[in-house]
């Protein structure tokens, strides 16, 4: 059997990308790099589950099927933040995410 | 041969007036005159009855008849007509026929006469029903009923007009005013003797408890009662409340200031009740239990007390009346206290029938001084009534010389007023002597001496009233008063024939017992022995009759002394009594001290009258309207102050719990919604944190 | 020997009325003449079905165990969640005056209640099915489902038609009831999990709860139906919602919601868990002897003649909390017999009081003078149902207090100072009687008086009290054998 | 049926006294000795009875020729009330207004009478306590509808007072009836009680009755009660109603609880003795001739509650004798009462009464029978039921050979001259002495009251000459009791 690579390393990977995804959150103020790094966050997960599916759950790969839904969704969720950040423009033409807090308690 | 007379009479005796007196209303309706005669028919036909019965009396049998009264407690009804009850039933009898007659005459012209023949007719019933009763309770029937007609007789004129009114107006003692309306009189005459029938009723129920029954011939049969009695220590207490009932019916010491005031009735109503037949109740109770007593006791020691307090109570009543009579200005007054003085007499003579040793004799001499007084008192009091009538005035000091003008009465009243004071070959004379010699017998030498001397000066006392009264009325020049109705031309004149008729007879009759004085007595002892020894089974000695020399000369001297001394000061008017009162500072001190009736009567007033008066105003203000009238507006304001606070309690405290828990959630909420800021970044922050704080927890 | 009737008798009990309800908008959408009839004739054939099976279980006495029972048909499977319903000695007289009550309430509004007709007729009998179902329910799931159901109309009842701070009394109402019944739904929750083959029916839990929980679950139900009974420190809402609850309802607010408080101690509290209920009845009892005295008192300074009637059932609810834990046989036929005749006294003096607005324009009790002579019928029933809520010996209200007091004793002779609170309710009545109907009348005051039909309602209310008074085995029979089973338990536990 | 709606109720309370008299007397002629039983089942609380024996008998006959002789004599009197009423708060007068105040009348009165017969013939003891609170109410709408003066509030103060005696004797008797094992008389065992119990009971019991009996210190609310209600009501409910109480007294303790009789017969007898002197002393002072006539109420109570403490035969059945002489006194003089106030428009202060003898003859003659009766002299029944009373006090005393208890016997016995103090000063007071000038053209009401007055005297003569109309069925009955007991 193929020298398979220990799990760890596709792991330390995923959770680079997840820490970079999360900073991109926190830091920005920009609506559109806040969509940027949610998608990053899903592809760390994505990554996670092909690791899963390949190390544990060889002859079925339930992963790599979640993975493919798991990029659909991403694209969905992108698709809809988009539409949203154009209508939060089109009403205060400013898409600062610090001021769009008429949701508020 | 007591079956011959059927049994019906003894009872028609007393049901003919009480039943006759319940028709009364009805018969008046059929006219005045009707009405009268009818009343006196029905007393006629009593005093026949009473006649009938004599033949038993002289035989000295007894009748008694019985019938079931209370079938539970097996009390019965009855009628016994022995020797004592039928010679008593006789003199009541025929006095009271011979006052209804005087009574026609008396009080024509006044109204309402149907309640006064009702009352009448009704008192004798309930006379007749004490004497000829067989047991306590039915006789007790009896005293009451004639201490409720002497209430009503009394207080006729119960308009209480000023003219009705007796005693001076003016008089006062201790703050006490002595003149009384009718009505009162009446109450108080009722009261008091109220007070004695009290006494009578506690006697009775402790004889009952103990013998079981009310009987005098059962109690007189079986002696244990007695027995337990004595051993209980309780004989002498019964005795004495039962003698409690004589003293308030007849007015002794304690309980004699009714009768004075009940002059203020009609005078033939004082004739009946207070001078024949209610006062001589008592002495009649006496006369029926001494024996009983004696008899049911083994040895006469334990019961000498008790007759010995009833001598005493006699001669202190005998004494106390006699002085107060002395003093009086009122005619009718002097009458009411020698009667008073007399029946003390008589209590004195049953009183020392139980300390000596032959029963008999002083037996006799107390009922032969009943006849004789009864006979005589009515008499005066008729007459008196008569002079009333004629002089519109009831003083004596504004009357004088009628022996003139009213010739007829000056001479009954003159015999009747002689016999009183013992004028030898009258009746009085006989039957005081018998009394004085009866007290000689006494065993013992102290009470010996002493009640003989208030016996003889009483006497000395009633030969000085009684001329006293003759003096004053008849003698002497005609008062002011008497001059001023000359001058308006209404005469003073002699009484009627209906009037004088009874007390003109019943004059020769005490002449006659005056004459006839120890066959008199012989008779009554021959047949009052039999009824001793039949009825109450005592054995007696007979003995005949003898004059005691040291009663007869004391008797003399007293009458002697008494007349002389009111002869001077009235009769012959030698000397005016007023001065030598004046001159004497013991004589005018005594004197006030008499006319206000030894403070007796103010005393009982001040310490009952006055005294429960004011305790009822002290409990009715402090206790009533102080504490517990309170009670009705304490609780419910009580009640609701305290539901007050509860109103506020609930309001703020538990409602206000509720209230806060609801503030609170608003409190927290509006701090929580601070926490959502609508900033997307410090959400995610706040993700991150939990993430690496659920690892670290994990981990 | 339980009866079995040949139809489903129960659900019908609970299903027609919320059926009628529903079906109400439907068929009056256009003309409300008639509504008032069709519901009259609903609340008969309730009212029939009631006496048909109330007369099974009297005639051959099995007020013992569970009569018409329907057995346990799962509806959630495996959360034991079941419809399980049946009726006995206890729940009978209770379903027995919700069908009376119903009637005589739609007489009463029938001439108070102008306004929304639709909806307040559909509630009506939407609230009467679910108190059905709250009395014969055996599921607790389903006993705490319909006893939630019942606060939605009434909820409703106190907020369109209510006084003036309708919506405050609506509201805390709701929420008071509502917090109580989690306590309650916790304790079903604790006796679910603890007990071997989970199960929510009262058949099989009864008996097998051991005593720690018992405990625990005594306090969470004393909380849950210690609001609904209103028992001292929670029955604030009370004299809010009964100010402010029109007539009507507060008839069925106090003759029926406070009984299910009662019914709930006596059937969760009596029923399941003798041994606690034994141990540590005092302290029952001591709070039942403070709800009594404290709404005797409280109810003496009140003005507002609705609030003292209210603190008056609080009185009388103290007895009913008093006769249960008492564990005798007298008590607790005395607190069913108490909850029966207290619906119809203070029914009668709830109506009156709606009238009394009517013909005075206020219920201010210092203010109305000389009833006698501006209303004398409407003075006379006033005089009638006050002597019914004050336990005259003329109405049968006498009888169920005599009870308790004689269960009381026989705990304690002590307990024998509690006749001391009719004294203090005679105060009160009679008091207010003086100032409303004795007093003399101010001049001008317009004569009003009940018409014939309305006083011939009013005496209905007044029929069942005379009737048990003359022949309290009517109620009694059926109550004694619960009440024997009930004290047996808690003697058995005491013991 | 208009204003002969008091014909109505007279016929009415004759039937039922006819009943009663007839049921008393039935088997072979002996007079009342026979005991009538109907019961009913009421199951769980005992049964249902109604039970006429020698010890109800009296009771129950006094109650009903009380009330028929009322029902007659209240007919004008309630009639010039009414008029009076109307006058007073100055409201028009209408004949169907009359009738309709009438008909209330006598609704409440046939009511009444039934609650009073019904407590006298109870066997169980919660039927009594229903048919004793039976008795309260129409009594309470009676005094708040017709009575005099503030009546309102009296009544009320009334119906408190009575209340709480009636609760406390509620606790008593649940707690009898509970430990006792039934409440039926019959099956009441009196060994069931603990001792530590027992104490408790007679305070509980007697407390109300005493209350009832209006004993003195609980007195309070009788003289309100009876000056403020109407006068045929005050006549009937001072003999008849507070009587009541001694009957309790006799059924509950004599009869069910010997052992507690026993014990607390000695406070029975210092608290009757109380009660006489208190009401008599009371009595002097008043102005108002009904609050004397209710203070003289409370004073024949005390005899009657003193009679009860003698623990003789002879002492109970003087008592419940005297609840009969007390019955027909007590009533002729508020009927008395009635037509002076009556004639005299309203005027009740003794102080302004005097000489109405002349002018009122048979009331008079009625007053004095009354007084007499009330006094005990002897041709009236007061006297017959005095000396059983004061018989008895003697014999318990010295069977039982306690000097204090004689004391106490003789100290009561002393105190009846008080009585006959009050009544013969109420007496002169009002019937003697001068006219005042406004009362010239008075004269003795009209039939219809004047014949009950005069029924009433005689029946008073008549059991006071033969008592053994009541006593031949009470004497045997209680002797057996109390030789039971001793």
């Amino acid at each position: 059997m193929i020298l398979l690579e220990p799990l760890i390393n596709y792991f330390i990977v995923s959770l680079a990308l997840l820490s970079v995804g999360i900073y991109g959150l926190i830091a920005k103020r920009n609506a559109i790099r806040l969509l940027f790094s949610v998608e990053i966050i899903i592809n760390a997960a994505i990554i996670n589950f092909v690791a899963f599916a390949r190390y544990y759950d060889t002859p079925l790969l339930t992963g790599q099927t979640f993975s493919l839904f798991a990029i659909a969704l991403a694209a969905t969720e992108a698709a809809v933040g988009l539409a949203i950040i154009v209508q939060a423009f089109r009403l205060n033409n400013d898409i600062d995410v610090l001021e769009l807090k008429r949701l508020r308690g | 041969m007591a079956e011959e007379i059927n049994y019906l009479i003894p009872w028609l005796v007393f049901a003919v007036p009480i039943l006759g007196a319940l028709l009364m209303p009805v018969v008046a309706r059929f006219g005045n005159r009707i009405r009268d005669y009818y009343a006196i028919s029905t007393t006629l036909v009593s005093a026949i009855l009473c006649a009938l019965m004599l033949p038993i009396a002289i035989a000295g049998e007894s009748f008694h008849h019985q019938v079931m009264w209370i079938a539970a407690l097996d009390i019965t009804a009855g009628v016994l007509a022995d020797p004592l009850s039928i010679l008593m039933a006789n003199i009541v009898g025929w006095l009271s026929f011979s006052i209804m007659i005087y009574s026609l005459g008396y009080m024509k012209g006044e109204e309402n006469m149907t309640r006064y023949w009702f009352l009448m007719v009704f008192f004798i019933g309930s006379m007749q029903l004490i004497i000829l009763s067989d047991n306590f309770l039915q006789l007790f029937f009896g005293w009451e009923g004639v201490g409720l007609c002497s209430y009503g007789l009394i207080s006729f004129w119960n308009k209480d007009l000023k003219k009705d009114y007796v005693g001076t107006v003016g008089q006062k003692a201790w703050g006490i005013p002595l003149a009384f309306s009718p009505t009162h009189a009446g109450s108080k005459a009722f009261l008091m003797t109220r007070v004695g029938d009290v006494s009578f009723l506690i006697g009775i129920l402790t004889l009952f408890f103990f013998s079981g029954t009310f009987d005098f011939v059962k109690l007189s049969e079986s002696h244990g009662w007695a027995v337990d009695l004595a051993q209980s220590g309780l004989l002498i207490p019964v005795a004495v409340f039962i003698f409690g009932g004589a003293i308030g019916k007849s007015a002794q010491f304690p309980l004699q200031e009714w009768l004075p005031d009940a002059m203020a009735g009609p005078t033939s109503v004082s004739a009946l009740i207070h001078a024949a037949t209610m006062v001589k109740a008592g002495v009649f109770l006496i006369a029926r239990i001494g024996p009983i007593f004696v008899t049911a006791v083994e040895n006469v020691a334990t019961i000498m007390p008790f007759f010995e307090f009833v001598a005493w109570i006699g001669a202190i009543t005998a004494f106390l009346a006699a002085s107060q009579a002395m003093v009086s200005k009122e005619l009718k007054k002097v009458l009411a206290y020698s009667t008073v003085s007399q029946i003390g007499y008589m209590m004195l003579a049953f009183g020392v029938a139980g300390l000596t040793s032959d029963f008999i004799f002083a037996y006799t001499a107390g009922f032969f001084h009943l006849t004789s007084h009864a006979i005589f008192k009515a008499a005066l009091f008729m007459a008196a009534g008569a002079i009333i009538h004629g002089t519109h005035t009831k003083y004596m000091t504004e009357m004088g010389g009628l022996r003139t003008k009213m010739p007829i009465t000056f001479v009954a009243m003159t015999i009747a007023a002689g016999s009183l004071a013992g004028i030898p070959f009258l009746s009085g004379f006989w039957s005081k002597d018998a009394i004085l010699a009866s007290i000689l017998g006494v065993e013992s030498s102290l009470t010996l001496i002493s009640l003989y001397a208030i016996a003889s000066i009483t006497a000395v006392m009633t030969a000085f009233y009684s001329f006293r009264m003759i003096g004053m009325i008849f003698f002497g020049k005609p008062s002011n008063h008497i001059k001023k109705m000359e001058s308006s031309d209404k005469h003073v004149h002699e009484a009627p024939v209906i009037m004088y008729a009874p007390y003109v007879i019943l004059a020769i009759i005490t002449l006659g017992i005056g004459l006839t004085g120890p066959t008199v007595e012989g008779f009554l002892e021959g047949s009052l022995a039999h009824h001793l020894e039949h009825s109450v089974h005592m054995e007696i000695q007979h003995h005949e009759f003898s004059l005691n020399r040291i009663a007869v000369s004391t008797s003399i001297i007293a009458v002697i002394i008494g007349c002389g001394s009111s002869y001077l000061f009235y009769i012959g008017n030698r000397m005016s009594p007023s001065q030598v009162i004046t001159s004497i500072p013991i004589l005018s001190k005594l004197q006030t001290f008499f006319e206000n009736r030894w403070y007796i009567n103010s005393l009982y007033y001040i310490v009952f009258i006055n005294g429960s008066l004011r305790l009822s105003k002290f409990t009715d203000k402090y206790i009533e309207t102080g504490i517990l009238s309170k009670l009705n507006t304490v609780v419910p304001d009580y009640s609701i102050s305290s539901s007050k606070l509860g109103g506020r309690f609930d309001r703020y405290v538990v409602d206000g719990t509720a209230t806060r828990i609801a503030n609170l959630n608003l409190f927290l909420s509006h701090n929580i919604r601070k926490l959502q800021t609508g900033i997307a970044e410090q959400y995610v922050f706040v993700f991150t944190l939990g993430i690496i704080a659920l690892i670290i927890l994990l981990g | 020997m339980m009866v079995d009737a040949s139809f489903p008798l129960i659900s019908v009990l609970i299903a027609l009325p919320i059926l009628a309800g529903l079906a109400i908008p439907l068929l009056f959408k256009n003309s409300q003449k008639y509504i008032i009839h069709y519901a009259i004739l609903v609340a008969l054939i309730e009212l029939a079905i009631t006496f048909y099976s109330y007369g099974l279980i009297l005639t051959n006495g099995s007020g013992g165990e569970y009569n018409f029972v329907e057995g346990p048909v799962s509806i959630i499977g495996n959360f034991g969640i079941d419809y399980y319903v049946g009726m006995d000695g206890l729940s009978g007289p209770l379903v027995l005056i919700t069908s009376i009550l119903t009637l005589l309430v739609l007489f009463g509004s029938r001439d108070l209640i102008k306004d929304r007709k639709i909806l307040y007729y559909s509630m009506i009998f939407i609230f009467q099915g679910s108190i059905m179902g709250v009395f014969t329910q055996l599921n607790m799931i389903l006993f705490y489902v319909f006893w939630d159901i019942v606060l939605i109309p009434m909820f409703l009842f106190i907020g369109i038609w209510g006084g003036p701070r309708k919506r405050y009394a609506a509201m805390k109402f709701f929420l008071f009831t509502f917090v109580g019944s989690i306590f309650m739904l916790l304790a079903f929750i604790l006796i679910y999990f603890n007990v071997a083959p989970h199960s929510f029916n009262i058949p099989e839990v009864a008996g097998k709860i051991p005593l720690s929980l018992q405990v625990i679950s005594s306090v969470l139900f004393f909380i849950g139906f210690g609001v609904k009974l209103p028992v001292v420190p929670f029955h604030t809402w009370l004299p809010d919602a009964h100010v402010e609850a029109p007539a009507p309802i507060s008839v069925f607010l106090a003759g029926l919601l406070l009984k299910m408080g009662g019914y709930g101690f006596l059937r969760f509290n009596i029923g399941l868990l003798p041994e606690a209920s034994a141990q540590y009845a005092w302290i029952f009892i001591l709070v039942g002897i403070i709800t009594m005295f404290y709404g005797a008192i409280v109810a003496i300074v009140q003005t507002d003649i609705k609030k003292m009637i209210a603190l008056t059932s609080v009185n009388h609810m103290g007895f009913v909390m008093v006769g249960a834990f008492t564990g005798t046989v007298f008590g607790i036929s005395g607190s069913i017999f108490q909850m029966f005749t207290h619906a119809a006294a203070v029914g009668i003096m709830f109506m009156l009081s709606g009238y009394l607005h009517e013909a005075t324009g206020t219920r201010n009790i210092t203010v109305i003078k000389g009833l006698k002579f501006s209303s004398p019928r409407l003075a006379t029933l006033l005089i009638l149902g006050s002597m019914a809520a004050m336990c005259i010996p003329i109405f049968s209200t006498f009888i169920s207090e005599y009870l308790v007091i004689l269960g009381a004793i026989q705990v304690n002779a002590i307990y024998a100072l509690i006749v001391a609170v009719p004294a203090i309710t005679v105060g009160y009545f009679l008091w207010m009687l003086r100032r409303v109907v004795m007093s003399d009348i101010k001049p001008g005051t317009k004569k009003w008086d009940l018409s014939n039909i309305s006083t011939l309602a009013l005496v209905l209310y007044l029929v069942p009290l005379v009737l048990t008074l003359i022949a309290p085995w009517l109620i009694l029979d059926v109550a004694n054998p619960i009440s024997t089973f009930y004290a047996s338990l808690i003697s058995g536990g005491a013991a | 049926m208009g204003k002969n709606v008091g014909w109505l109720a007279f016929v009415i309370m004759l039937y039922s006294t006819g009943l009663v008299l007839y049921s008393g007397m039935d088997n072979n002629g002996s007079l009342f000795t026979n005991t009538r039983l109907e019961t009913y089942s009421w199951n769980p609380i005992g049964e249902f009875g109604l039970h006429l024996d020698g010890l109800s008998f009296p009771f129950a006959a006094i109650i009903m020729i009380l009330s028929t002789t009322l029902a007659v004599y209240s007919m004008p009197y309630m009639e010039h009330r009414v008029r009076e009423e109307f006058h007073e708060n100055k409201k028009k007068f209408s004949v169907d207004a009359l009738n309709r105040k009438m008909a209330l009348y006598y609704s409440l009165y046939v009511i009444y009478a039934a609650g009073m017969l019904g407590t006298v013939l109870a066997t169980n003891l919660i039927q009594f306590y229903i048919f004793f609170e039976l008795m309260l109410i129409p009594s309470f709408f009676l005094i708040s509808e017709f009575g005099y003066g503030e009546r309102a509030k009296i009544s009320v103060m009334y119906f408190l007072w009575t209340h709480v005696g009636a609760v406390s004797l509620l606790a008593g008797i649940l707690t009898v009836g509970y430990f006792g094992g039934s409440f039926n008389f019959v099956e009441i065992a009196e060994s069931g009680l603990p001792n530590s119990i027992r104490i408790w009971v007679a305070i509980a019991i007697s407390f109300g009755l005493l209350m009832k009996l209006a004993a003195a210190g609980l007195h309070v609310w009788l003289p309100y009660a009876h000056a403020e209600s109407p006068t045929p009501i005050s006549a009937l409910l001072s003999p008849a109603m507070i009587g009541i109480g001694a009957y309790a007294f006799l059924r509950i303790f004599v009869f069910i609880l010997p052992s507690i009789y026993q014990s607390i017969v000695m406070v029975i007898t210092l608290w009757g003795l109380l009660t006489m002197i208190y009401g008599g002393l009371m009595a002097y002072s008043q102005d108002d001739l009904k609050r004397l006539l209710a203070y003289s109420s409370v004073s024949q109570m005390g005899y009657i509650i003193f009679g009860m403490g003698s623990l003789y035969y002879l002492g109970v059945t003087g008592s419940v004798f005297h609840y009969v002489s007390h019955g027909t006194g007590k009533a002729l003089l508020f009927m008395a009462a009635g037509s002076i106030i009556m004639q005299t428009g309203g005027i009740r202060s003794i102080k302004k009464l005097g000489g109405l003898g002349s002018k009122l003859p048979i009331t008079g003659i009625a007053a004095m029978i009354g007084f007499l009766a009330i006094v005990g002299v002897p041709p009236t029944n007061g006297f017959q039921s005095e000396w059983m009373i004061f018989a008895g006090a003697f014999g318990g005393a010295l069977e039982s050979g306690s000097t204090s208890k004689l004391i106490i016997a003789a100290l009561a016995l002393a105190g009846t001259p008080i009585t006959a103090g009050y009544a013969l000063l109420t007496m002169r007071k009002v019937f003697f002495g001068a006219l005042p000038k406004d009362f010239e053209n008075l004269k003795d009401p009209s039939p219809l009251m004047t014949i009950p007055l005069l029924f009433l005297c005689a029946l008073t003569l008549l059991i006071g000459v033969f008592p053994s109309v009541i006593t031949d069925s009470l004497i045997p009955l209680l002797q057996s009791t109390f030789g039971a007991m001793s």
